[in-house]
């Protein structure tokens, strides 16, 4: 066996190596400041235009009628949406903010809904669009 | 760039001659419209003078009276995508098989007839279901317009 | 005697809960994005044998079976025959939103819908595709509804 | 010899386009072989006219999930070449980069499957450890680590970070030294060797006249590279060598994918450093007038094509999609004839078909009216039983 010293000498280097596992639930793990998880929605900054509705892709966001407040606001469905930020990239008003929280599994599906309380639903504020859509 | 698909273009028309018009639509995209009984021959000159070519795809698609089939074939050393262009009738779709000229069109073809409902004549083994799930109708041909099921 | 079947019980349930195997099955609607997200928990950074998940082949030995995509017509039944193969302490986890309920796939004309019209599913994991770590904490969340308790040797 | 049907069924059918083989078996030696589709069908170029331009951007980018980077560049420069719009200059390099780390995350996945097919463990698991650098660094510059949703119609949504730049230049040199370890690994190490060379061989003919495409027609000396051939963002600035080998076997396939790891590293840095300043996107129209447009891309597999036709307004009228690995079965369909029913995995790994892993073989013996189920891994052993 002509290459058995030169496994010995790999043997040797890997064994000596640190552990690469990152022992994930007893350490916290930090993904990037970048990565996309699960939005949060600021129904104040909302102006109710329902851009975000069309241009998702899943149809996992809805827009639903406040008769209260007279309004109109988005509710989400997690079960559906791909987390492509496509919502918050067609939001004017940035009313969709983007986080980095990733553990989102859950028992049942209704968990997954998120929708504004109808008594927590904030009179419509009109403001000025903060940022230029790239699609026009 | 651009003079150089001048010039291949031009070379296709004469090699095309009268049985199809050529036209240079963008870079190194060449379309040939022809009609589907001097298809092979006009595929099999082309490729004569031109030297290796490959199928890259084959497209079907239902415009409001006829079924259109590009035939994308990449031509290795001109370095240029040549597209044949036919015209079908709707009601029944028939068109000569590519794989007499290049096997490698086989796949490409049984998607389509799976798909559009294209019957190539001359295919080695069209049969049905190819890409559909076995209890699938004969008749279930999901990218015709006229196709109603399955859309939830 | 109820005392020693009880012993043996507990015996029993202490060692499924310890080396959980887990059979992958794609249920067709799925782009193999979680595949590989599945097979990145199993390699070493992230290294899921640390709980004793092993991948295995066959359904007779897999206590949980991971589920990515949404099932279509052809793999439903498929899909249906291996949940049944099964042996009874069984767990299903739904990964990736095409699992949970079809994803961006969801009307076409060939694909069911979530995982949940063929199986009763236990754990939905939404993400596209869901990171390693939220693979991980799904599955724990699926181990601690069949085995109850925590089996990850934290003291709590 | 009774000729024995051998349905290769895809128990795991993961990933682009789950096969199912049905080989007949003459003894040991295959004879025929029939390839059946579709478990994966999910009928999305019917989906896509039923979405708007912008939702097809993530509904492209999952028809398969590990050349996700190449079916939206692919997809987004179709559509900005129908609207007769190009994307900024600066955009072009991070497509570049974005692309080529895709490529190099997909290759490193196929070659550690490559290396687990023939029972090669601890080199699956050494291969899939460094590709988590990769993952990392894929997650930094765009925010997921699979599915990018970086690239979007008239340019790039993120712009390249300091923190990504210098993490890249940090572990460059670890890439390179465990690129090198699977060079040597799969020339020297003679289990390799004996596993792939001299298996599923497919000449430079037949590549051509089945119409192989990418790596599986490069390890034919088909020198086809949609990069060099027909040079698409930054391609055009950035001069690559398309690396081919003549042997045209499994071995060969496998090294075309090795090669293309230090090509990809390079061409990463090279962008990296003539990447002009200036804004990465463009704004875009909703509408798009009526018209035709080809879009050709180097995906890890090979060369894919998108064809779009659109009558004018929001949603596209047709769009055709031509996966690289759908053009690469048949070719590889060919080569098991004469093969040994052992080396299926070996020939199947090796042309990279985006189905992961064709788990169960289901052996039926005719005579003996037995059938029994065995998976890979035990295939696999029973060939090292008997090779002793």
């Amino acid at each position: 066996m002509s290459f058995m010293p030169k496994i010995i000498g790999g043997v040797i280097k890997q064994v000596l190596r640190r552990p690469v596992t990152r022992k994930y639930p007893l350490e916290k793990s930090e993904p990037s400041e970048g990565f996309r998880g699960r939005m949060e929605f600021y129904p104040e900054l909302c102006m109710g235009c329902g851009l975000c509705e069309r241009d998702c892709p899943t149809g996992a966001i809805k827009m639903e009628f406040y008769p209260n407040v007279k309004r109109r606001m988005p509710k989400f469905y997690y079960g559906l949406c791909i987390f492509c930020y496509q919502c918050i990239d067609s939001c004017a008003w940035n009313a969709i903010k983007p986080t980095t929280r990733f553990e989102l599994s859950t028992y049942n599906k209704e968990e997954l809904r998120e929708r504004v309380p109808d008594e927590e639903a904030p009179p419509l504020k009109p403001r000025k669009p903060e940022k230029r859509l790239y699609f026009r | 760039m651009a003079e150089n698909d001048e010039k291949i273009a031009d070379k296709v028309r004469s090699i095309v001659g009268d049985r199809g018009e050529v036209h240079l639509k963008g870079k190194r995209r060449i379309y040939i419209k022809t009609s589907k009984d001097v298809l092979l021959k006009v595929i099999k000159d082309v490729i004569d003078n031109m030297g290796e070519t490959y199928v890259s795809a084959i497209t079907g698609v239902e415009l409001e009276d006829t079924i259109r089939v590009y035939y994308h074939l990449w031509n290795i050393r001109s370095k240029v995508l040549l597209s044949f262009i036919i015209d079908l009738n709707k009601e029944a779709p028939e068109a000569p098989s590519l794989t007499s000229v290049i096997p490698g069109a086989m796949f490409h073809e049984n998607e389509a007839y799976d798909l559009l409902g294209i019957k190539f004549t001359g295919h080695p083994n069209l049969h049905k279901h190819f890409l559909l799930p076995e209890d699938t109708p004969s008749d279930f041909f999901p990218l015709r317009s006229n196709f109603k099921g399955g859309e939830k | 005697m109820a005392s020693g079947s009880y012993a043996l019980e507990g015996l029993l349930k202490w060692a499924r809960a310890k080396s959980p195997w887990l059979l992958h099955m794609c249920a067709g609607g799925s782009c193999n994005g979680c595949d590989i997200e599945l097979a990145a928990a199993l390699t070493p950074f992230y290294d899921v044998e640390r709980f004793g998940i092993k991948l295995v082949g066959s359904p007779r030995h897999a206590d949980i079976l991971a589920v990515t995509g949404g099932p279509n017509k052809k793999t439903a039944t498929r899909l249906k025959r291996i949940y049944e193969q099964m042996p009874e302490p069984k767990v299903v986890v739904a990964i990736g939103t095409c699992a949970v309920d079809g994803g961006i796939f969801r009307n076409s004309y060939n694909i069911i819908g979530g995982v949940d019209k063929v199986l009763p599913v236990d754990v939905y994991i939404p993400g596209c595709p869901p990171r390693p770590e939220a693979i991980i904490h799904g599955i724990y969340l699926a181990l601690k509804k069949l085995y109850g308790g925590d089996f990850l040797g934290r003291k709590r | 010899m009774s000729i024995v049907t051998l349905p290769f069924g895809p128990q795991h059918p993961a990933l682009e386009e789950p096969e199912h083989f049905r080989f007949k078996v003459d003894g040991e030696i295959i004879v025929d072989v029939e390839v059946r589709l579709g478990y994966l069908h999910r009928g999305i170029e019917r989906l896509m006219t039923t979405k708007s331009y912008i939702q097809n951007i993530y509904l492209s980018e999952r028809i398969c999930g590990i050349c996700n980077v190449a079916h939206t560049t692919c997809y987004t420069q179709t559509v900005e070449q129908l609207a007769g719009v190009e994307a900024p200059p600066r955009a072009q390099y991070l497509r570049l980069i974005v692309n080529e780390l895709a490529r190099i995350h997909s290759h490193l996945l196929i070659i550690g499957l490559a290396a687990e097919e023939i029972g090669f463990e601890t080199m699956f698991m050494w291969i899939w450890r460094d590709r988590e650098i990769v993952m990392r660094l894929m997650e930094e510059l765009t925010g997921n680590r699979v599915m990018s949703g970086y690239n979007t119609i008239g340019g790039v949504r993120r712009d390249a970070t300091e923190k990504f730049i210098n993490m890249f230049k940090k572990k460059t040199p670890v890439l390179k030294e465990s690129f090198e370890q699977i060079k040597k690994v799969f020339e020297e190490d003679p289990i390799v060797r004996k596993r792939f060379v001299d298996v599923g061989i497919l000449k430079k003919a037949d590549a051509i006249s089945l119409s192989a495409v990418g790596p599986t027609a490069r390890g034919s000396k088909v020198l086809i590279d949609v990069r060099y051939d027909d040079p698409y963002q930054a391609y055009k600035e950035i001069p690559i060598n398309v690396i081919t080998y003549d042997e045209g076997d499994s071995w060969a396939r496998m090294m075309v994918r090795v090669d293309e790891l230090f090509e990809s590293l390079r061409l990463i840095e090279e962008s990296i450093e003539k990447m002009p300043k200036g804004d990465y996107r463009k704004t875009f129209p909703r509408r798009l007038p009526e018209g035709e447009s080809i879009g050709r891309v180097e995906a890890p597999r090979g060369e894919l094509i998108y064809h779009l036709i659109s009558k004018g307004g929001e949603k596209p009228f047709r769009i055709k999609v031509r996966t690289p690995t759908f053009s690469n079965l048949l070719p590889i369909a060919t080569t098991f004839k004469g093969e040994t029913i052992a080396d299926i995995p070996a020939i199947l790994i090796s042309v990279d078909p985006c189905f992961c892993c064709t788990e169960r073989i289901e052996i039926v013996d005719i005579n003996k009216g037995k059938v029994w189920y065995t998976s890979r891994r035990e295939l696999s052993r029973l060939y090292r039983r008997d090779q002793k």
